[in-house]
């Protein structure tokens, strides 16, 4: 227990996210915390591993410097490829991505996930939208769902699907013509969740300090618990220092950043 | 000879960004976003455009505020950085300056709605947003069952937009392009839209171009009219010639928050500026100097011998 | 470190193209040809390949000749230069040396079947072969009602090569590849087929091919192996290497005229051959030096600095 | 009459099929023939014409020497774009190609073409094939057919509709999904040719020194003739020497061959 209190939360789940990519996958990359997770998991676990991004830049090495969008000119530097997004995108519709990564305002208990407009009251709020992200959803082997745990973040329902998961459960997405995928794992900023075979939201671990209760009750919905909840492994000394090698101002991370606690 | 298609943005928006036209703009993503002729635009008060593009990072952002924007198609709208963009969602939540309809694309149909276009086909099939309420709610993409398998499919219908307007690092005076980097859906869009206006970095001469055919990604024979207008996309960034202004970003979020701070914002960076160059003079010659590369990366030539 | 996958053309043949494969060649159209590849796979005997590509100039002859042929997916089969080419003519009027299957596609709707296949969708719809024998008599090609229009169409079914053997200009030891010139249909048979095999004229450092990412138009991560081995495409053209040797084409036509004639041939050119290096000894040090390229023609770099 | 005889019947087809290219069209650009009358168009008749090579070369001036087939080094020199083929083909399937060229060992009185299988007796005689024709026949905006002109060429019906032409006249081209173009002329050894609005093969003119009878006896079905048949203008000084200049040797033309007369 070294290491405990001197790592941030994204950073224990940049290094949940890098830990889910195994050497040789084409890993879909997004910006923000999967951004790390790519650089931690090629530095780390997955020396092999190549990096799609949806503006038309394939990688095999990290940039070499912090980016703040994909188009930032140093994730030119050294890659592999640079060019069309159709390109990456095609790779993906091919069957050939091993994991992607998403992130939503909305998730819920099967795995769907809203970034595209929300409800505040009588309200509607409007988001972004998908970018890739719906085709992620429905084209990547593997997709991780990277989302800050609150209650009217992890919803019974989500407002819009933008990015289906499990639809409704069951055979939902076979029915649906989905030929593949759907979520693997929810790292949120209290647990690790997984999905049962009907496609239901499960605790796969709970991260260190917190009990069953607390992420139970910042959730909006029941939560399959087993009797004896593991504890999401601590990010090493190793993993945290090619993290904040890569980002050392925390920009993406907060971890050196005078508020603490997320 | 080839007659020269050299004109300025000015004449360039006059003459072919008309009320109610559909136009592709923020094709390369978060790369070479075509912000000094979005600023044109708003100072010709256009109306009732339709915006296309797969990602627009601000650039929707500040013609919607301004209230040249009747509908916008795309995938994702807002700041790339910071999130949300508040003039999007005072026109969808609020009809602040004027309703917008949204219609929602994935980046792959956006892609594949532009590609259609280009090929010169009705649509084109996809795997990907089927059970999303993209697929509900957007007229454009519809299921279908496949003629040559037991297969759902979605077909995404072709978009023709009438205007593409695309930054380029260097082209020639009749419109033959080199580009290079992240080009998103640009060079599709090129090829679907029925005019096209390019915004070079640098002219060059033709032979600099034809050293290089493969590089040439589009024709001089699609493009309409070039406009000669360096760091034309500042704040983002031009691979090979400026990086990205992120601090433009954040403060941009702040500055704009409420619709009197954005109308400021307005007339201090748009109403309040008469072309690129007053621009580049307002953002000042440190801002220049700190944007701009540092250190030349050539690729290595190939040799087209005979 | 990535490992290197080059392997010597014989283990890529006696490896990856099996009896029975589907193999994509002559993708460039009429240059880069993968001659030497097609000589290796008749060394090796191989039996009931499906041939894939849209023009094949003569190295569809030679294989069909020499007897490793059952099936071919094309859109011209013949000799670019005088016509017909004897070898194809006989398999499909007189069955020697065996019977051959010839599935008639268009250049258009060859590209779009592996178009199809690299984009990872069951088929792509056309404007191209109404009303043509083409349609009536090639089962990949369906009629079909557009669902999104109120238009016929034809839907062209993805093909996935079992394997594409595709020559390139220089790559680095892990595939990445830098090529240019007349593609063809090149790129899209790189994405579609399950097995891709390069053959480089040059083995190049990584940094030499990521100092221009634009032109890696085949990625490392697609390719199983890698053969170096310089003038593989001998008689055809490869840009800024070697010039096409017009006279190999008008010999050839004279001289395999016959089944006889064609024995003569294949025993001297490929039963004769050990390698490629072999071949080139055979060829002679003054013809090689008549085809060398004369003339250097460098494209000017582009930079990617930032 | 100054150039009579001095002239090769293929310099005079290469004439009579420049001059159907337009200045600014968009050309697709064959082999043999319609490669030099592309040269000699861009020279006199059309500087601004673009050519497209099915490759996926384009290029806006002929190539700096004589090339034997679309894929020869020079074809890259000087090329306005190279790179694949479904970017010709792309623009083609849009109909922004004005004007394609078209050979074939068949054609009909409906200008359907056969590059693929011809009868001789019993037997089936294998040909190379459609290659790009068949899309050109298909999206072109206009065709035009090079032939050389003999009785077992100029069929009543051919044996494989390669390439489709009117079909079996009227509307027939419509009712097959087609959207535009068909056949404008045939350039053939012994004149020029074109359609009826209901899509039959008509005489336009007749190469100088060759008479009606003579046009119709090589021809296997009934061909509209005028009262008064207009003579094919011949090749002027200016065009022979372009001709000539691009292709001394008379590789593609035969003009300087021992053997005169075609």
């Amino acid at each position: 227990m070294a290491v405990e209190k001197k790592y941030r939360l994204r950073e224990l789940m940049i290094c949940a996210a890098a830990r889910e990519i195994s050497d040789g996958d084409i890993v879909f990359v997004g910006m923000r915390l999967p951004l790390i997770a790519f650089v931690l998991a090629k530095k780390v676990y997955a020396p092999n591993a190549v990096g799609l991004f949806e503006n038309g830049i394939i990688r095999s090495t990290p940039s070499p410097s912090l980016i703040y969008t994909m188009g930032d000119t140093p994730n030119l530097i050294g890659a592999t490829h640079t060019g069309e997004m159709l390109t990456v995108m095609a790779y993906l519709q091919q069957g050939k991505v091993s994991v992607g990564f998403l992130g939503g305002a909305e998730v819920d208990r099967y795995g769907n996930l809203n970034s595209t407009t929300v409800k505040s009251g009588d309200n509607e709020i409007r988001l972004p939208g998908s970018g890739g992200a719906c085709d992620i959803a429905s084209l990547a082997k593997k997709v991780l769902i990277i989302m800050s745990h609150e209650k009217d973040r992890f919803v019974k329902k989500v407002n819009y699907i933008t990015s289906p998961g499990y639809g409704d459960g069951g055979e939902w997405r076979k029915s649906a013509g989905l030929r593949r995928g759907g979520p693997a794992a929810v790292i949120s900023t209290k647990g690790i969740f997984d999905f049962s075979p009907d496609g239901l939201m499960q605790v796969r671990s709970i991260h260190p300090g917190l009990t069953a209760n607390e992420v139970q009750d910042a959730t909006g919905f029941d939560l399959p618990m087993p009797n004896e909840v593991a504890e999401t492994q601590p990010p090493s000394e190793e993993e945290l220092k090619v993290i904040r090698e890569y980002d050392p101002a925390g920009f993406w991370t907060g971890w050196n950043s005078k508020k603490r606690g997320d | 000879m080839p007659v020269s298609k050299l004109i300025s943005m000015n004449e360039a928006i006059e003459r072919y960004v008309l009320n109610g036209s559909s136009v592709a703009m923020s094709t390369f993503m978060e790369q070479m976003i075509i912000y000094s002729a979005a600023h044109e635009i708003i100072r010709q008060r256009r109306k009732n455009l339709t915006l296309i593009g797969p990602i627009s990072d601000l650039l929707f952002d500040q013609m919607i505020g301004a209230g040249c924007v009747s509908e916008v198609k795309a995938a994702w709208v807002g700041n790339v950085m910071m999130g949300s963009a508040y003039q999007f969602r005072r026109a969808v939540e609020e009809a602040v300056p004027n309703k917008i309809k949204m219609t929602d694309y994935s980046n792959l149909t956006m892609a594949l709605a532009l590609h259609a276009g280009a090929l010169g086909v009705p649509f084109l099939p996809t795997l990907s947003t089927l059970g999303s309420d993209l697929l509900k709610e957007n007229e454009s993409l519809k299921e279908f069952d496949s003629p040559v398998s037991d297969e759902k499919l979605v077909a995404v219908e072709a978009i023709i937009p009438d205007v593409a307007i695309l930054p380029v690092q260097r082209c020639d005076e009749t419109g033959n392009a080199h580009l290079w980097g992240s080009l998103g859906v640009s060079i599709d869009a090129a090829k679907a839209s029925k005019i096209v206006i390019l915004v070079a970095e640098e002219i060059v001469p033709p032979e600099l171009i034809s050293s290089d055919p493969g590089r040439t990604l589009i024709q001089g024979f699609q493009v309409s009219a070039v406009v000669h207008e360096p760091w034309a996309c500042h704040p983002s960034p031009m691979q090979g010639y400026y990086n990205r202004d992120d601090s433009y970003f954040s403060e941009y979020h702040k500055e704009t928050k409420t619709r009197d701070d954005f109308e400021n914002w307005l007339g201090k960076w748009v109403y309040g500026v008469e072309n690129r160059e007053h621009y580049m003079s307002l953002l000042g010659e440190e801002k220049i100097k700190s944007l701009k590369i540092k250190k030349s990366a050539l690729s290595v030539p190939v040799d087209y011998g005979i």
